[in-house]
């Protein structure tokens, strides 16, 4: 994690050593304007006043007891104590396969396993967490907490990615039936709030299955999901493919290869590649948005923070939990940019042959 | 043969989603018909029985719950336009910060958008109502000699009371939504061509004057689409009212549903409002893009 | 659509309807839950004393409790339970979707929640009494409802707790605004920081919060009663065989108190039981004499079981509210009818 | 192989609209023979791109037919025969259209082991064969953006080359090159003509019509102005038409 944090610290430094430096000529010489030097100084002074405060705040204010005393719950729910090894080992194999995706070189053998490993890391995830076989089962109802975000977004992401790719493909298909259809569901999904898709889901999905079919509210959370997550994976599907010049098409189709090659071998390819910075915006979007589960009485990373404010014990200390809660997810997501960004770099044509 | 064999396999897809189409319409019917209420909207005339913390037009608790939707639909127009005008005013600036000279103005709004994008809009929600505004002394704070006061009792703007939901709502909306307007001006601005920056700067042109007439005017065409779905995903964000206690449409949706047990017909109204606003917005923004290119074209 | 095919539709549906109708009859759920060796309870998890998250991770309280004594007298193991925190949105809709077996939510028995035209659950005796109450400042200088005119007061939204407050508001023709949120802790928090003058909540709600604040002395509750709530668990209508195994599993709670058999004592009372013929009704109610269990379903000493893991109605009142918890209430309504209470159960015989 | 006699293509009345009253090929019929370079030349605009398209079906025609090796096209798209004709024709492009993601070796590999289902090992033997006759073996690891543009171009002619084509169309191969670089690609195409390939050049290389073409096709306003042999074309040309565009351009 340290190595991770330290990482991106230097990275993104560089970044904007890199941006500062680029402006440097257009300037020339560089004038100092009265009303430029006071707007530095008054943003200056409010944001050390403000980190002062809050570092005041952090240090001898704040009680940390209720982030403290209550990790396990944060991170794993009521997980029963005996198999917390689980997601912890399913925690571990999340990092071990995100550093890998980080660090590892493009032409070894490890990095082309990796997008099977991220797909074999939900069902991993699942039987760790739901038992079964060998492992003793834990009822769906124990899981919370960081976990339950984790595998929430993982899931879906995973059942969405494919769906949105469908679409996309749907959506630029010269079929008029497969094209409206694809349409219609794009626009009518994109065009709800999630919060709506997500009561439709918890609510409204019992109500179009037969009696006393039981289906787990996670399951139907992370069908809402995905059935949300993939209208928009699937406009920006298609945007990456619509920048592919049409000579590309051109091209493949006078090499003999039929629509359906074409669109696998040749146009997708290069479009999920245009299309990774809008990927990772759905993927971080996806992060952050299940945590309106909370308003819907799912004990993920809110939900359960939630449920501890209403203990007698932790009143009134929610200042210290948003907190906590704002540095998790913010790093959460600074780890899923990161991994996206180095995904990114290793598929420039000109990083390919690079060491 | 090709095309018979692509007819077929639309019909095959076509038949496959109508008949899971018509399994889930069967069992939906099944459920109804059990619960023995079936589908009806005549509730919508009957009194709502609940109050409603605030509206923009008058009501009390005896008026009918197609009113109640309809004061809900006005108090998410109320937000949504309002935090919409806030939204684009801090997303320009930090926008254009993210594009100054100025080395700190530049690290304050990169950093803004980098931190504010990372996390849960509706945490920060949660963090502007219960932190920033219900810790406030009862006492209002005046600044710019009294014309805005700001208490845990709300905002009152020269003389305006705005509620405490509203205004949290108003203020978490605006400075997350201000984090990906900001991102599309700097894209609409860097995708101006350098040689035209070159161009204005070589000609002496003031800073400003360079900006407004030279580099805005093309940067416009490719920011107001970006501009439109922001104003969008603002819309749609805006649902997250419930999380503070804002009466928007989804707020007095829910409450309705909870109260009459009428989910489907609740669920479909909702759907009808929302179709409503993107409208109204989409429609909007379609004419303020038509005016601003004609201005933009003729000047 | 064409009105052919719509009409075909709703037949096939009364068809198939039918059929789930006559399956339903004849697997009640009680055999469901037994196959599956669990019980599965919807609660809050965000009221203390009634059901919330401990810092172990484990839900606590009376409704808690109450599944637990369920548990052990269906299955005779109160561990073989699963606990499913609900909004109040969704209790409903998942008790009838049989997402959860029983509702033990602190949820008010009223006629259209009871009634098949209504929510069409089926209720179970009363296990709290409550009363929908006000929290004030003691600084406010608040007395009675009227001092309430004009202020804003925190109610959770699309309760009955919502609409109490309205109607005894409009009848006696205060003005106020309610300031809406969707789960207890918010209402508590909007009070606490001000924004309401008075928050409204069942009483025992009032009191379970009160006893966290850091000051409690400076908040008071006004006596007047907006609205009677008893709050009663809940099974899904229509399934006689698991209604009744809950009802007589509570009112075997009461009618522990009353005869005095408690965790502490039930071994002892027990052997009495075996050892003296003479004592027949103690005998019918242990389960010695067989006979009561199996008209329910259960097992004939599913009375023993219940005392013995949750001990009865007085026992799980003392551990989550009584004097030395951590949510005091007093108890009275919901004392036995011995002590001046409502709690009363018919002969189990 | 089996008719010999028969052209490799033959072009009859063929038109074509691009809507707006546009006609971008107006009744223009011709024959390129078997082992024949046929050289294409025009204005910008005259159709001759669209000529040489509508020749693997990349573009349809309103009216007219076109034989292809036997395979026929018309006005109904068949999708079929198009797709047969495709595996017989290469064709190479101005921008040179290689897949950006794919290594050399991969785009070159590619419709072997996909369209003619050769094996991985026999596809690559061919590549490496082919890019070895055109001096670029070393390059074989390297994807299109690390290449100069000749390089690139020669990758795009060994790709079309890599299915054995019967005929090869070059959509003016040369004008997106810099001017140090065209020689590196005419030589190819040199090497090609000599082995007795059927080849359709769009180009405005006078040099290489007047030493490889067997005929010039003359092309202004969507119409066949003139086709005749190199040396009588560009001495002697026949139209006033022609004339002028020489002038211009040499």
């Amino acid at each position: 994690m340290k190595r991770l944090t330290s990482f991106y610290k230097y990275s993104h430094l560089n970044k904007l050593v890199l941006n500062i430096s680029r402006q440097i000529p257009i300037t020339k010489k560089r004038q100092h304007r009265p009303l430029e030097a006071i707007l530095s100084i008054s943003i200056l002074a409010i944001f050390l006043v403000s980190l002062i405060n809050f570092f005041n705040w952090i240090l001898f204010h704040a009680e940390w007891n209720v982030v403290t005393g209550n990790i396990r719950l944060y991170a794993f729910g009521s997980f029963p104590q005996l198999y917390l090894w689980r997601p912890i080992l399913w925690i571990l194999l999340i990092i071990i396969t995100s550093l890998l995706s980080i660090f590892s070189n493009r032409k070894s053998q490890i990095y082309n396993s990796l997008i099977l490993a991220w797909i074999l890391i939900v069902p991993i995830g699942i039987f760790l967490l739901a038992g079964g076989l060998i492992l003793e089962p834990v009822a769906s109802m124990y899981w919370g907490g960081f976990i339950l975000t984790l595998l929430l977004t993982l899931s879906s992401g995973l059942i969405a990615f494919p769906i949105g790719i469908l679409l996309a493909l749907g959506r630029q298909s010269e079929m008029p039936a497969i094209n409206k259809i694809s349409r219609i569901y794009i626009d009518i999904i994109r065009g709800l709030p999630l919060i709506t898709v997500l009561f439709f889901g918890q609510l409204l999905i019992p109500l179009f299955l037969p009696m006393d079919f039981e289906i787990n509210r996670i399951i139907r959370a992370v069908i809402a999901f995905a059935i949300f997550t993939a209208a928009y994976i699937a406009e920006d599907i298609r945007g990456g493919m619509q920048s592919i010049p049409t000579t590309q098409k051109e091209a493949a189709v006078v090499l003999g290869l039929d629509k359906s090659q074409t669109n696998i071998l040749i146009l997708l390819p290069q479009a999920l590649k245009t299309a990774i910075p809008a990927l990772t915006n759905q993927a971080i979007g996806l992060l952050q948005n299940t945590s309106l589960m909370a308003i819907l009485g799912l004990v993920e990373l809110l939900g359960i923070s939630r449920s501890l404010l209403a203990n007698p014990a932790f009143i009134g200390k929610y200042l210290e939990v948003y907190v906590w809660l704002g540095l998790i997810y913010w790093l959460a997501c600074t780890c899923i940019a990161l991994i996206a960004r180095s995904i990114e770099q290793k598929m420039q044509p000109t990083n390919l042959n690079a060491k | 043969m090709k095309l018979n064999k692509r007819i077929l396999l639309q019909f095959i897809v076509f038949i496959v989603l109508v008949s899971i189409f018509l399994v889930l319409l069967n069992n939906l019917i099944v459920n109804i018909l059990r619960t023995q209420i079936g589908l009806s909207f005549k509730w919508l005339l009957q009194p709502a029985g609940f109050a409603l913390s605030e509206s923009v037009l008058p009501f009390n608790p005896s008026n009918t719950y197609l009113w109640a939707l309809c004061i809900g639909w006005l108090n998410s127009m109320k937000v949504v336009l309002s935090s919409l005008i806030l939204a684009t005013f801090i997303g320009t600036l930090i926008g254009m910060g993210r594009i100054s000279r100025n080395r700190l103005i530049y690290i304050f709004s990169s950093s803004y958008v980098t931190f504010i994008r990372q996390i849960p809009l509706l945490l920060q929600l949660f963090f502007w109502y219960f932190v920033a505004f219900l810790s406030l002394s009862d006492i209002p704070l005046g600044y710019l000699g009294g014309l805005i006061q700001i208490s845990n009792q709300g905002l009152f703007l020269l003389g305006v009371k705005l509620s405490v939901e509203f205004s949290a709502l108003l203020i978490g909306l605006s400075i997350y939504t201000a984090a990906s307007i900001a991102e599309i001006i700097r894209g609409g601005f860097t995708s101006v061509d350098k040689g035209q920056w070159e161009a204005y700067r070589s000609l002496g042109l003031p800073e400003k004057i360079g900006l407004a007439r030279i580099i805005f005017p093309q940067a416009l065409p490719a920011i107001l689409p970006g501009l439109t779905s922001q104003y969008l995903n603002l819309a749609k964000n805006s649902t997250l009212a419930i999380a503070i206690g804002y009466a928007d449409i989804y707020a007095v949706s829910d409450t309705t549903i909870t109260q009459t047990g009428r989910a489907i017909e609740g669920f479909l109204l909702l759907l009808i409002s929302f179709l409503i606003l993107n409208l109204v917005i989409s429609r909007a923004m379609e004419m303020v893009n038509k005016r601003i290119l004609e201005t933009v074209n003729r000047s | 659509m064409n009105r052919a095919l719509l009409s075909g539709l709703v037949g096939l549906s009364v068809l198939t309807s039918g059929c789930a109708k006559i399956e339903g009859e004849a697997g009640s759920r009680l055999n469901l839950i037994k196959r599956r060796g669990e019980l599965v309870c919807g609660v809050s998890g965000k009221i203390p004393g009634f059901s919330f998250l401990g810092s172990d991770g484990k839900y606590k309280g009376i409704d808690v409790d109450i599944c637990k004594a369920l548990a052990a007298g269906i299955l005779g193991d109160s561990r073989k339970v699963k606990f499913r925190p609900l909004t109040a949105p969704e209790r409903f809709t998942a008790l009838q979707t049989g997402e959860i077996d029983v509702l033990s939510r602190n949820t008010t028995i009223n006629l259209s929640r009871d009634s098949s035209g209504g929510n069409g659950v089926t209720f179970a005796p009363v296990v709290f009494y409550d009363g929908q109450r006000l929290m004030v400042k003691k600084s406010a200088n608040i007395n009675s409802l009227n001092d309430l005119q004009n202020s804003n007061i925190c109610v959770g939204s699309g309760t009955t707790t919502e609409q109490n407050l309205n109607d005894t508001f409009q009848e006696k023709n205060i003005s106020y605004t309610p300031i809406k949120y969707q789960d207890i802790d918010q209402v508590v928090q909007g009070y606490l920081q001000n924004r309401c003058k008075a928050m409204t909540s069942d009483g025992s709600q009032l009191a379970a919060a009160r006893f966290g604040f850091s000051n409690p002395s400076n908040h008071i509750i006004l006596d007047s009663v907006l609205s009677k709530e008893p709050l009663a668990p809940a099974s899904r209508g229509g399934d006689q065989r698991l209604s009744d195994a809950i009802r007589w599993i509570i009112y075997a709670l009461f009618e522990a108190e009353e005869q005095n058999i408690s965790n502490s004592n039930i071994q002892q009372q027990v052997k009495m039981a075996r050892s003296n013929k003479s004592l027949t009704s103690l005998r019918r109610f242990l389960g010695v004499d067989s006979g009561l269990g199996s008209k329910l379903g259960l097992p004939d000493d599913f009375v023993v079981k219940v005392i013995e893991s949750t001990g009865n109605y007085k026992d799980i009142y003392e551990k989550h509210l009584g004097e030395k918890s951590s949510v005091p209430i007093p108890r009275g309504l919901n004392n036995t009818y011995l002590n001046g209470g409502l709690h009363i159960s018919p002969p189990l015989k | 192989m089996q008719n010999k006699m028969t052209p490799a293509i033959t072009a009859s009345n063929i038109i074509k609209d691009f809507g707006k009253g546009l006609r971008a090929l107006n009744d223009v019929s011709v024959t390129v023979e078997r082992g024949e370079v046929l050289v294409v030349m025009g204005p910008s605009g005259s159709g001759k791109s669209t000529l040489i398209r509508t020749f693997n079906g990349l573009e349809s025609i309103d009216s007219g037919e076109i034989d292809v090796l036997g395979i026929k096209l018309n006005k109904d798209i068949n999708e079929n025969n198009i797709r047969r004709i495709r595996r017989r024709v290469g064709m190479v492009f101005q921008q040179f259209n290689l897949f950006p993601h794919l290594s050399i070796l991969e785009n070159i590999t590619l419709a072997p082991i996909k369209v003619q289902k050769k094996s991985i090992k026999q596809a690559e033997l061919l590549a490496t064969r082919l890019l070895a006759q055109m001096g670029i073996e070393e390059q074989a690891e390297k994807y299109p953006n690390q290449l100069s543009g000749g390089q690139k171009q020669r990758v795009a002619i060994a790709r079309a080359l890599a299915l054995n084509p019967e005929i090869m169309l070059f959509d003016e191969p040369t004008s997106a090159l810099d001017p140090e670089r065209v020689k590196e690609v005419l030589d190819e195409m040199r090497k090609l003509a000599g082995r007795g390939m059927t080849m359709i050049v769009v180009t405005h290389e006078i040099n290489f019509a007047k030493e490889v073409a067997d005929r010039v096709l003359f092309m202004d306003e969507g119409r066949v102005v003139e086709i005749s042999a190199p040396d009588s074309f560009f001495n002697n040309a026949q139209e006033e038409r022609s004339r002028r565009f020489l002038n211009q351009v040499m």
